[in-house]
Parts: structure tokens; C-alpha cells; sequence
């Protein structure tokens, strides 16, 4: 019979969504699945993906692969489709709780900011005692994503983080400045002048993701402080594994989104076939899409691959 | 001391006297046999909510020809009314507003941290339920306090006022909230009351929210209350001509005031019915819920420049937005195209409106 | 006549910016007169009876009616009082229909249940009785009063104000230049609704700038210049000369001013 | 055939005889000497750029003593222009708009569309970038005809043509993008022209872009022309009265399309000056530019009513805003406060302008 | 006179929704003279003059000047072409200075380099001539030449209206009731003003109200009537008293046509 399927992201214009939806369609076309893709106007567009989940239980879908921009308020509506017999997937962003969807197949976010903290702090060496750490987070409603990447970064780092589902608690004099960038060039080199500002010496940069980073370095460029400042990111995306290869940003955290919507497109083929749900990997409450470091300069005791391995593997 | 024009006094001058035998028929220009075209014109003419109610009609039509029998489900029906129920409830506001030649930006920054105080005083202070959702009341009706103020006694232009009140609200939402979400599952054991509106019964295929049921009845409140009390008509003339209405006996800067209370009210209403139909209580929401109830209003028909308009164009107008999103996502189609699709339809709308306008004279 | 003034003014200030509109203004206004107000473009004619029927807010000086001290905070507040006007620019809405117009802070409700409960407007009742005073007036045949205002010449519109004024008016009628806009006939029918108020007993107040007019229907001149009253004169006195020579300031006014 | 009046013919009417003697002095209400209050507020009064400058003058200073020092610096100065280079381009578009009684919601959307298609047209076509440059300003002056269009011909409201175009044209840049970015460093090996606005040069500490140098050009320019040309007077005069405005000469219907279609121009010069900002073309960027450059024309004190104000007031507007922003950043105050301030210092800012109006009569 | 009409209409119909403002109206005027316009209100005299100035575009109809047809498109070309309106509204900025307003559409630039390439305004040349056209027209003093017509009086802006059109029209002026809200000495300064106009050998057409004036100072009288030119009578061969009788449709109008 036709099965439909849905896809929603979070908006429909940063890359890793534009592949993730390719290689959902691909596989869909592949397994004779429908497949519908919606996505919020904005990160963080919490009502439109409320709106894209009713319509998914109007138009009969059998299973919903989500990404959601507000990891708690998403809830209820994920409830109401899961009540309606439907199979719900959280792409690359947990919900909270994790186990308000049928499953997760994600980045294991936290272990890619450790993957990133590590490696700054092994690179700065001594000097990591006294680093000034800028962070370019996402949303002011701190969804899981966010959190995981940043608080996973000072772990790496070795920053205590107080509470680990919080940004903004830390009390480590190293963290100088938190600001939020959306997820988009323009916020991130907004953010970054901000950061600046406070204080001009900031010499190690987290950022949420690849586009964000684009944006912080423009910021450094113009004025002429990109060769002082260490940029972390995590996707792994072409453009920003090239950016690593011209020294850009200094190591990212790749992950692997077209595996996240194939896997999710083949997980709702069976679960309509046969009615069997997906299971987490072993010894985790999700799915495991697997995160790899990308650098130039490995660093001892992180693990990485180089960026030739790198450009081999991204995606788009 | 008198002349000889003096002598005229108390008697019209010569030349008045000879209109006792002016011509006492009053002209009349109306062409006697009306064409089909014109005595449909004259209809929509007077009645302002009718090319609105008629695209609706159209477009239900359209989609259920493009979708196939699935759109015209009960169930697809009441999912449109369930999806339109927030921007029908802050677009009833917007309409006040704008039928008072004003203009409401803040309407979503007031709904939300209605919606936030609500939570927040029940799960942070734990206040009962009623007590907090009335707490968030009072703080949707003291911002639109703050707006009628400013553009009533202060007399800035409402555009300016609301520009800025937005972002205050907004902020003070935000630090207020911490952004902290009250999830689902805390609603549903502590304070089930904030999520009443998110309720929902069947009659037959078709599945009502609380939150659609109120929205229904608030429409048809506020359109007896405008058509049929002095204090709806005193609206209009506030907004037709402030001047004229204040000469002609309307206290224009207490209406003003009052509009903009009872706006906040009902944005404050529309916080409570959001919580239903979230289920939970997100600070981050509402982003867009001004320009899309000022697009609501605008394809209903009403006039931005005020006194002009029915709240049920407004209803019409949002109801055809939520037929486009929905039909327009069951055939498949990106989300862009939705916008682009929208934005036609405003431009479309009101030209449609402005050329009756013109024709019927 | 020996009658106290049913309306009076004593010092009247207005000031606009950098601009004083009224300086010092007094004004008297006898049972059942018509008093004639006149002047030059800016005299401050209209800011006058605007400080007198609540539409603006005098800076100094005191009005009193029937000899009580009053301080209207809105036109609604006299028009309570029964003082109506009929103002330069008419004050009509244009979207709202001639009867909404005509009943505008006055509405008629429903009776019983409805009315009181649900404040509901008496339509019918509202549109006969418009339709009652337009006749009664004679003013002009207008053949819906559901019709928007906007939809009227210029010539019915000053008829609905005329009207609305000449009907409500229970102790004062006041009218800033009823007839500028109007033609020939227009005007004359004014003039002739205007005698009709003065016989059912009202005072009224005309500004104009129109002499054979004022000289026709005036009891009473009240001539303004510069900001205050200059004098007041009666047309069987004086002439149109005079009266202009006085208000253009061709001619000193006359030392001791005509108690009506 | 000719009665007593008829008499009266090519004669003066008796009473009107005396006016040969009428006082000939021109009533002067105006005060002889005035206070130094008054001075000012008739300073104030009669240039209308002067209140935001001496805000904008008072912000530093208070910023300068709260943050100290390194609030003076070169660099600091350097970073707010560098950071209001965009809305200020923008914000002279917009001000064109408003001064002609209109206002442009759509112009962040026509910013992003031009400065795609100048990426677009260079990396997917091939094209030559100067040649893609000119593709991306022709595709901004459409964007900005097509609302001239629709305002001046087809008479629709400016706020609804450009809140329909805003969608259009902000899916139609979605879509035509497929969402692509171009990378910096592409733009640097194949078609540099396209960042030029990004390079920067050095004055001592101070450090501009030229896209700095550019907004402070195109005000300038738009300065001479709106005082000192014919041109300029009639977009005043077509927003202070469109109908007085086209009776006394000024083809209305022809200004307004020639003032969308700058507007839209000045976008796509935005546009490019975008791409040298952000290093690469991102489809999603400017999603505020229509209210961050609203503000800063309110701020400036331009009125909304059209007809009135400095394009220098729009410029000092928006350095406040970037003062502010930044100010708030350097105290170390969470970003909400600066919103909230903002807001604040919206309303405040017209209170004053209105203030002064009433007072300087 | 023998002359050719300098300007005529033929056959001239516009309509407004359902109402027909202009049902087929002709229109003559005759070089030097001043012909006056009276109707009723809502006769379609402000349409009938709309029309001839380009303001409003007729349905049907033919408009000649010196003999040739034209069709102005806005009221600008009519300007270029000579004809110079003051509408009934005044069609004045209120936030430009009385210099901008008279100059509107017609600026003066700088001579030379700065005029040609940055076509700079003169502005001190259009505020000096700007200047002698006030005091030419002896219409009044007004301080300063740069101030915003909005803070002028009702009767000043009259004036600053009357005077660009009587400076600048090369060969026919038209006024829509200029004297409607002026008092008695403002009004008398405006017919001067067109007698004045009319000494200089331009054609005046003035539309009025005011029966004394229109008699006063009119060569011709064209009656509109219903939306179409009822006759024109000579000022000298009837009284005002036939004037209103046949505007008004208490008498049948003449037969036959006044020749000017
Ligand atoms: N709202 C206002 N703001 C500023 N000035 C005003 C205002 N209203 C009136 N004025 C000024 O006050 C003065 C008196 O105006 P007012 O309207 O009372 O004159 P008037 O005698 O009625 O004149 P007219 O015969 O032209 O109607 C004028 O100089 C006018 O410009
Ligand atoms: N823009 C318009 N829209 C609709 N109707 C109009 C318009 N302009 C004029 N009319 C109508 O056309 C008719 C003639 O109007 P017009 O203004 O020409 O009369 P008028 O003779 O100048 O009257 P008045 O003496 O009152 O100025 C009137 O019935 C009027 O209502
Ligand atoms: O905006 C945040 C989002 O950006 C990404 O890193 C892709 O660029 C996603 O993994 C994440 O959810
Ligand atoms: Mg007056
Ligand atoms: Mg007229």
C-alpha cells in the first residue's frame, strides 16, 4: 500500500536540513514511501512545526521524522500523534524527555562538544589555564542540542559545568561571554562583535554549528583578529571541512545527517510493514548516527581524522 | 446712524425671495434599472464580510477539488478551526484596534507573557491555578492599559507606541520567564486548568477544542457588542474620525483607552487557549502572531485606516490562511510556496476590495 | 430685556503655542435671542464658542450657565447640559449612517430585557425619529437614513448637523458659520431653520460671515477682534457699515455696549 | 428685466464701502522676547534632526561614563558603524518610503533576493561578477517597482502591498536559493568584487569598512537631494498631501514609483554590502531589517504621517540604536535589556519630538 | 465681442460611481473677461473646472484651447499650458514654506554648473520673487517667506493660494469659491485681487456663491444646473433675483444664449 511519511525540520534553509530532506526524499523514492517535508520559518519556530504535526495526522502518515526547534514544548503535540497510531523519530535534536518520541537517531551531541573541548584544551596546552572562551550557542530556549554541544564542550575543556542541562550557570572565569547566534551567519557575526566587545582578548570560540562559525570569523576578520582566535564548530559539513582544511576553524565535530533521514525513512517503511519500532544503541536512550573529530592538527589523546577522510565523508 | 442697506433688516435680500419658487424635487442620479453586475457590487458593497466569506467558500472548494475527499473530512474541517483558533482570538483584538484606525504590534508579546505569568505564578509561586490565570489577566489588560495610554493621552501614533511596547513586553517576557518551558507533564498534575482550552470533544468525525468553541463565541460577542450597542458603534466613529466623534459627544480618549484594554484582555484570553494548544507554557511563542492577525484583518477586509470593516471579514481572512497552510501542506507542496502563495492572497484581497470599493461608488 | 443671561463668559484665555487665540474674551447670551457673532479671519471666533461648548479647554476666565459656574471637560459634558452646536467642520462621521450620526453619545436602546440587559441599540426606533426631525425641519428629502453620511453633498451634510443640533438643543443652539460652504437656497433654508429655533423659545448663537444674513435674523451683535469681545451692537442701531467698520477696526467701536 | 439689486452691479455692496479704512497692521501674537526655552524649542523645532543628534550626543557621554574608557576608543566607535552599515543603507530606503506617507516592510526581503542573486548569478550562471552585481540591482529596482506599481496605480495601502511582497519575495529568495550559502573562501578565489564592501582600512585605532564609507556617502547624497533639488521637495510634498501635492504640479503617481524603485535600488545596494559583511550570501539573514530600520526612521524622528523629517535624523536614529545595543553588551546586562531599552527609547524618543511640536505651537 | 473663445468644452461627462457629476456640460470663455460659475450645491461646478484643468479626466467630451484640442493628463500640463487653478481646497503643503508651495512644480534652479549638473535649487531666488508676488499683489504682509503654510490663518493661506495662481497663469486663471471661509475685508481684497488679474488682460473664471460679487464684478454668468450649463446671462440684462430664479429652477431659463 502507499505509505506517507512526514519530515519536519527546523527551518528549511540551513544546509544540513536542505541534505537531510535530500537523502530522506532519495530513500523515500527508493522504498515507495510519500514523503511531505515542512519546516518553521525560524529556529526556534516552535508553532509552525505544531501546525506541520497536525497536518502529518490529517494527511494519515504513518510515521513523522522530527526536528525539533523547542525540545519541551514540542511534547504535547508529539503525544497526540503518537496517540493516532503514528511513529515518531527526533532527527538530530532529543526531545525532553528523550522517551516523549518513539526513538532518536542523533548526533550524540554532548560527545561532539567534548570531542571539541578536548581537542581546544590539548591544543592550547598551558595556555588553556588562562584561555578567554567565547560561546556562540543557538536559541534563547536552550534546546537539548544546545545544551549538550556547549556543556559538552566545557567538560572536554575542563570547565565545571554546574548544572548540566543549563547554559549560563558557570562561574569559570575563562568563560567570558554566552551569546546566541540562531544557528545562521548573520547571528553568528553579531554575536561575535558582541563577545568583542566585552572583552578583545578572546582567544578560543565555540560555536553551535558550521554556519554560525562562517559568521564569527567574519566578525574576527574585520577586525583583524583571525589568526589569534582558536574557532571550534560541530557538522562537518563540505564548506566547513574545507574551512578546517584553510585553517578556518581549527577542528568540528562531523556528523552524519543523511544517515539520520535514511535510517529514519527505512525505520518507518518497517515500522508500517510490520509494526515493529526502532531500538537505541546499547547503553544509550538513542540511537547512536555516530560523530567523528576533523582536523588538521590532531591533537594527542582526541581522536580525529584529517581532512582529506573528512571531505570524504561530508555531506554536501 | 442707519444706511440704506440697514433698511434691509429682518428681510431677506431681494434676491432670496424668488427661491419660494425654486424647483423642491431633489435630483436624483441613481440609474433606475440596475444591471445583475451592479446590484452585486451594491451587495458586497454593504456588505463588508461578503468577499471574504466567498473566497473562503472558493478556496474550501479549490483545495477539496485539488486534495480529493480527504479535505473535506470533519476531521480535516475542525483541524483548520483548531490550527486558526490563536490568530482568530488575537485577531479579534487586532480588529478593535484597527477599527479605531489603530494598530496592535504587541498583540503576540501580550499573549505570551500572559501565558508565562499564568505558568509561572501557578509553578513558581504556587499560586491555585484560577488565581494565577487571573494574575495573567490582569497583566494582558495592563499592557493594553500602557498602549491606550500612550496613544489616547500621550497621542503617539500607535504604530510607534505598539513598536516599542512589543519589544518591552517581549523582553520582559524573556527575563521574566528565564525561558524556562513549564512541560506538558507538570501541567497535567499540578494545574490541569491551565490546559483546558486544549480539551476536546466529537460530535461526529469532527474534533472541537475548548479553544475553537471560545474563539466561536467571542467572534459573535464582539460582533453584537459592534453592530448592536452604542459602545460598538462609538468604535467606528472613534476610529472613522476622531475629531468628529469627540465633537459629536464620544469620550475618544476614554474609547481609546478601553479598546485597548479589552485587546489586551483577549490577547491574554488567547495566552490561556495557547497553553491548551501547546500543552505546555513556551515563552518563545507568538513571534508572529501580529503580522499574521493584522493578515488576517487586512484579507477580511477592514480597513487599516479605521471605521471601516466587520470582525467576521477578520474571522473569514484567518480561516482562508489556515485553508491555504492546510491544503497547500496536504498536497505536498514546500512551505514556501504557502508564504508566497499568502502574500498573494493579501495583495489580491484587498485589490478585490478597493476595486468594488471604486466601481460601486 | 431685563432678563439675566442664560449664558455667560467673563475673561476668557486660550492660547495655542506662541499663539493667544482668545485674549480676555467676554460673551453674554440672553434667553431666546439670537446673537450674532462676527469678526475677521482668526478673530477667535470659533476658539470662543469651542471654550464654550467643552470642545476646548480655556487657560484663564469662568462661563456660567443659568449662573452657575461650569467646567465642561467635553463637548458630551454640554451637550448634557443642553448646549449643542453645530461646529465649522461639522463633526459628522463619515462612515456611519445619517440616523448613527444623529444619535451619536445619545443612542436609544431597546426596551425592557434587551435594552437593559444586553444594551441593545433600538434601531427603528432611532432611524423613525430621524426621519421625524429631518421632516419636521422641512430641511430636504433624503430618501435613506440608513445611508452613510459620507454619501451626502455637501449641502445635506450641514443639513444633518443643522438638524441634530436644531433637535437636541434643549437649552442653547450654537453654529460656527452654518452656510459658508452652502449656495443660495442651501443657506436661505438654514436661515429659515434657524427663526424655527428661535420660536420654540432655544437662544441661539450664529456666527457668520455673511452681513445681510446677520442683519436679518440678529437680535443682538456680538462683534470679536483681535482675541477679545469688542462690543456688542443691535441691528436697528447701527448698519452693516458700522458693523464692519467696527470689526475691521475701520471705525472705534462705540464707548458703552448695548445691554440687550 | 432688472430690479433694484440689479442696480448694485459693479459696486462694491454699501457695507463693504468702509473697509478702505480698515486697520491695515498685521495682528502680531507673536511674544517679543522669548525665553531661552522657548529659543530652544523653536530650534528644535524647526530642525528636526537636532533632537535625535543630541540623543545620540547624551547616549555616548552616559555610555562613556558607565563603561569607561575603552567606550571612547577608536575601535569601539569603529565596531557600532561597522554594525549599523546595513541599517543604515536600509534605513535611507526606508526613509525615502516614509517621507512619500508609505512604509516598506519588504525591504530586508529585497536586500537578501538582490544580494542572492548577485551570488547565484556569479557561482551557478558563471556570470562575470560586475555583470551579476548589475543582475542583483535590476532585481531590486523590480522588487521596488512592483511595489510602486501597486501603491500609485492600483492605490492600495503601502503597508499591505509590502507586507504581501515582504512573503513573495522572501519565498521567492528561499526557493530560487534552494537555501544554498556561498562560502566565503569561494568568493574570495572567484569573484572577490562581490565582498568589496567588507574590506577594510585603517585610521589610526579606528577601523572602517567601506561599506561604512558607502552609508555615510548615500545619506549624504540623499541629504542634497531631498533639500536641494526639485526632486526632493516633491517627495515631501507628496507625503505631506498627495492630493494638494498632484493639483499643484507634482506628478504624484510618477514620484512614488521612482521612490519605490530607489528604494528598491538602495536595497540591493545593501544588499551587496551585505555579502561583505556576513563574508558569504546566506539566504536567511535581514528576517529584521524591515523593523530594525523602521525604528531607526522613528527614532530619528520622521514622522509615519509622511511630509516631515531629516534623513540625518534617520542615520543619528540609527546609532543610537547601535549605541545602546553595544553599550548595554560592554555593562555586561543581558541582551533583553537591550531590547527592552530600546523599546523604551522608541516611545520616549517620539514622546519628545511630539512634545516639542505642541509646545513650539 | 467678435473674439474667439479662448478656452471651450463641448459635451463634457463624468461620472462618479452611480452619479453623474458632469451630464454633458459646455463651457465658453472669452479672452479678458471674467466670467463668473454659479449652481446649486453639487451642481458639478468644482467638476465641471476639474475637468478643464486636468484634475479629473471627463468620460465623453472635448475641451478646446485657442482652438485646438487637448487633453491634459494631470493638472500640471494644464499649468504648462497656461491655465492656473485655485481649487477649493487650496491645494496647498501644509508642511512646505509658502516659497515651496508657490514654486511648486516649477522650481527655480542655480544658474550655471550647479543648477545644470547638481540641479540645485535657487532657493534665494524663489523666495525673493516669491516675496514681490505677495507685495505686488498688495494681498498682505507676511513676515517670513520660508515659514510652513500650516501655521498661517485660514485667510492668509487663501491668499497665498489666489496669489500663485494670478503670478503664474499666462492665460486663464480659475477660483473655486476663493472667498468661502473669508470674512467681509479678506473677500474684498480677493475681488480686487481678480479685478486686478483681469486689468492685466487674463480671462478669470470665478465660481461663487455670493451673489453681490458675482454681480459685481462678472462680464458673463454661466448657470450650471444639474450637471450641464443651464445659460449664461449677462450681469447687465438681469438681475440677481433672475440669476437665482434660474439656477435654482424657479423660472425657465432664457431661450437664447448670451454671446459674450
Ligand atoms: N488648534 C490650533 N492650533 C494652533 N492655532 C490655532 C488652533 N486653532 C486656532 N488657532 C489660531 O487661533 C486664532 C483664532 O482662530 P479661530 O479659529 O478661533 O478664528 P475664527 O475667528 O474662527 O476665524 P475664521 O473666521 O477664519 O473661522 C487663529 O490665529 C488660529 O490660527
Ligand atoms: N470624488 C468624487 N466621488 C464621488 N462623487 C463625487 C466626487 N466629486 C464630486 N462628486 C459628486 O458630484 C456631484 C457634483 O459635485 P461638485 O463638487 O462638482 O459640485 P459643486 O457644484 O462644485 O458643488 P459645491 O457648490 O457644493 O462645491 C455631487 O453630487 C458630488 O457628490
Ligand atoms: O541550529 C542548530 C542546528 O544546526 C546544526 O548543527 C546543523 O547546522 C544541527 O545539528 C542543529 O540542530
Ligand atoms: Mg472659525
Ligand atoms: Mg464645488
Amino acid at each position: 500500500a502507499d505509505i506517507s511519511a512526514c519530515l519536519i525540520t527546523k527551518t528549511d534553509t540551513n544546509p544540513f536540513f536542505v541534505k537531510m530532506k535530500e537523502g530522506a526524499t532519495a530513500k523515500a523514492n527508493e522504498l515507495g514511501v510519500q514523503l511531505k517535508a515542512y519546516a518553521g520559518k525560524i529556529d526556534g519556530d516552535n508553532e509552525s512545526q505544531v501546525a506541520a504535526i497536525e497536518s502529518c495526522i490529517a494527511d494519515g502518515a504513518k510515521g513523522i521524522l522530527l526536528v525539533p526547534s523547542d525540545t519541551k514544548a514540542i511534547v504535547d503535540s508529539v503525544k497526540k500523534a503518537r496517540d493516532a497510531g503514528i511513529l515518531v523519530i527526533a532527527l538530530d535534536t532529543p526531545l525532553e524527555p528523550i522517551d516523549a518520541a518513539d526513538a532518536t537517531f542523533a548526533t550524540d551531541n554532548f560527545k561532539a562538544g567534548e570531542l571539541i573541548g578536548s581537542w581546544a584544551k590539548a591544543t592550547l596546552g598551558d595556555a588553556a589555564k588562562d584561555a578567554k572562551i567565547a560561546y556562540m550557542d543557538l536559541t534563547p530556549s536552550q534546546p537539548t542540542v544546545d545544551v549538550l554541544r556547549d556543556q559538552g564542550f566545557m567538560t572536554g575543556f575542563g570547565i565545571d559545568t554546574k548544572d548540566v542541562n543549563k547554559i549560563g550557570d558557570e562561574d569559570d572565569p575563562r568563560n567570558v561571554c554566552h551569546d546566541v547566534t540562531n544557528g545562521n551567519e548573520e547571528g553568528g557575526r553579531k554575536a561575535m562583535e558582541n563577545c568583542l566587545q566585552k572583552d578583545p582578548g578572546i582567544n578560543v570560540v565555540y560555536t553551535i554549528n558550521e554556519p554560525s562559525a562562517a559568521g564569527a570569523y567574519e566578525a574576527l576578520k574585520s577586525v583583524g583578529m583571525e589568526s589569534n582566535v582558536l574557532i571550534v564548530s560541530v557538522d562537518g559539513g563540505c564548506p566547513g571541512v574545507k574551512n578546517v582544511e584553510a585553517g578556518v576553524i581549527g577542528a568540528t565535530s562531523q556528523q552524519y545527517p543523511l544517515l539520520m533521514a535514511s535510517m529514519g525513512i527505512e525505520a518507518i517503511k518497517k515500522f508500517a510493514d510490520t509494526g515493529e519500532k526502532p531500538a537505541p544503541t546499547e547503553g544509550k536512550d538513542f540511537f547512536d548516527t555516530g560523530v567523528t573529530l576533523v582536523t588538521d592538527k590532531p591533537a594527542e589523546g582526541v581522536e580525529s581524522i584529517d581532512t582529506k577522510d573528512g571531505l570524504a565523508k561530508c555531506w554536501g | 446712524m442707519s444706511d440704506a442697506t440697514a433698511a434691509g433688516g429682518k428681510q431677506p435680500q431681494e434676491f432670496e425671495k424668488v427661491l419660494s419658487g425654486s424647483d423642491t424635487s431633489v435630483a436624483n442620479f441613481e440609474t433606475q434599472s440596475r444591471t445583475p453586475l451592479e446590484t452585486a457590487q451594491h451587495f458586497l458593497h454593504s456588505n463588508p464580510a461578503a468577499v471574504p466569506l466567498i473566497v473562503l467558500l472558493l478556496s474550501i472548494l479549490g483545495f477539496g477539488i485539488a486534495v480529493g475527499g480527504k479535505f473535506f473530512s470533519a476531521f480535516t474541517m475542525t483541524l483548520i478551526l483548531q490550527q486558526v483558533a490563536i490568530v482568530g482570538i488575537v485577531g479579534a483584538a487586532q480588529t478593535l484596534v484597527i477599527l479605531t484606525a489603530g494598530i496592535d504590534l504587541s498583540v503576540g508579546a501580550i499573549m505570551v507573557l500572559s501565558s508565562v505569568v499564568m505558568g509561572q505564578f501557578t509553578f513558581r509561586y504556587g499560586l491555585p491555578a484560577p488565581v494565577a490565570i487571573l494574575c495573567g489577566f490582569a497583566v494582558g489588560g495592563l499592557c493594553g492599559w500602557l498602549n491606550g495610554a500612550l496613544v489616547a493621552h500621550m497621542k503617539l501614533p500607535p504604530f510607534i507606541v505598539t513598536l516599542g511596547t512589543w519589544q518591552i513586553i517581549l523582553a520582559a517576557n524573556f527575563l521574566y520567564s528565564a525561558n524556562e518551558t513549564i512541560r506538558s507533564q507538570d501541567i497535567d498534575a499540578q494545574a490541569p486548568l491551565l490546559k483546558i482550552f486544549g480539551e476536546t470533544f466529537r460530535l461526529g468525525g469532527a474534533v472541537f477544542t475548548f479553544g475553537v468553541i471560545v474563539m466561536v463565541l467571542l467572534v459573535a460577542v464582539l460582533w453584537y457588542i459592534l453592530n448592536h450597542t452604542a459602545w460598538g458603534r462609538h468604535v467606528y466613529a472613534v476610529g472613522d474620525d476622531p475629531e468628529a466623534a469627540k465633537l459629536s459627544g464620544v469620550r475618544v480618549k476614554g474609547m481609546l483607552v478601553q479598546v485597548y484594554v479589552l485587546s489586551g484582555l483577549i490577547c491574554a484570553l488567547a495566552g490561556w487557549v495557547l497553553i491548551g494548544r501547546l500543552g505546555s507554557v513556551s515563552p518563545t511563542s507568538g513571534q508572529f502572531t501580529n503580522i499574521e492577525s493584522i493578515t488576517a484583518v487586512v484579507i477580511g477586509g477592514i480597513s487599516l485606516f479605521g471605521g471601516r470593516g466587520s470582525i467576521l471579514g477578520m474571522i473569514f481572512g484567518a480561516l482562508i490562511v489556515g485553508v491555504f497552510s492546510l491544503g497547500l501542506r496536504l498536497i505536498g507542496t514546500d512551505p514556501q510556496w504557502t508564504y508566497l502563495l499568502i502574500g498573494l492572497l493579501i495583495i489580491v484581497a484587498v485589490a478585490i476590495d478597493q476595486w468594488i470599493r471604486k466601481v460601486a461608488g | 430685556m431685563s432678563q439675566e443671561p442664560i449664558l455667560t463668559a467673563r475673561g476668557l484665555v486660550k492660547r495655542y503655542g506662541r499663539v493667544t487665540a482668545l485674549d480676555n474674551a467676554d460673551f453674554d447670551l440672553y434667553p431666546g435671542e439670537i446673537l450674532a457673532v462676527i469678526g475677521d479671519n482668526g478673530a477667535g471666533k470659533s476658539s470662543l464658542i469651542k471654550a464654550i461648548s467643552g470642545a476646548v479647554h480655556p487657560d484663564e476666565g469662568e462661563i456660567r450657565l443659568n449662573g452657575e459656574v461650569i467646567h465642561f471637560r467635553s463637548p458630551m459634558e454640554a451637550r448634557d447640559a443642553g448646549i449643542e452646536t453645530v461646529y465649522q467642520n461639522l463633526a459628522l462621521s463619515p462612515a456611519l449612517s445619517i440616523a448613527d450620526n444623529m444619535f451619536l453619545g445619545r443612542e436609544i436602546r431597546k426596551p425592557g430585557f434587551l435594552g437593559q440587559w444586553f444594551r441593545m441599540l433600538d434601531r427603528p426606533a432611532m432611524e423613525k425619529r430621524a426621519r421625524e426631525k429631518l421632516t419636521e425641519l422641512g430641511l430636504m428629502t433624503i430618501q435613506n437614513i440608513g445611508q452613510a453620511v459620507e454619501t451626502l453633498s455637501g449641502g445635506q451634510r450641514q443639513g444633518v448637523a443643522v438638524a441634530r443640533a436644531a433637535a437636541f438643543g434643549s437649552k442653547v443652539v450654537i453654529m460656527d458659520e452654518p452656510t459658508a460652504a452652502l449656495g443660495v437656497k442651501e443657506s436661505r433654508r438654514v436661515l429659515e431653520l434657524i427663526l424655527d429655533v428661535k420660536r420654540r423659545g432655544l437662544p441661539i448663537v450664529l456666527i457668520s460671515h455673511n452681513m445681510p444674513h446677520v442683519f436679518e435674523v440678529a437680535d443682538r451683535i456680538h462683534i470679536h477682534r483681535l482675541g477679545r469681545r469688542l462690543t456688542v451692537i443691535d441691528p436697528k442701531q447701527y448698519s452693516m457699515s458700522d458693523a464692519v467698520a467696527f470689526m475691521t477696526g475701520a471705525k472705534p467701536a462705540p464707548e458703552q455696549m448695548v445691554a440687550a
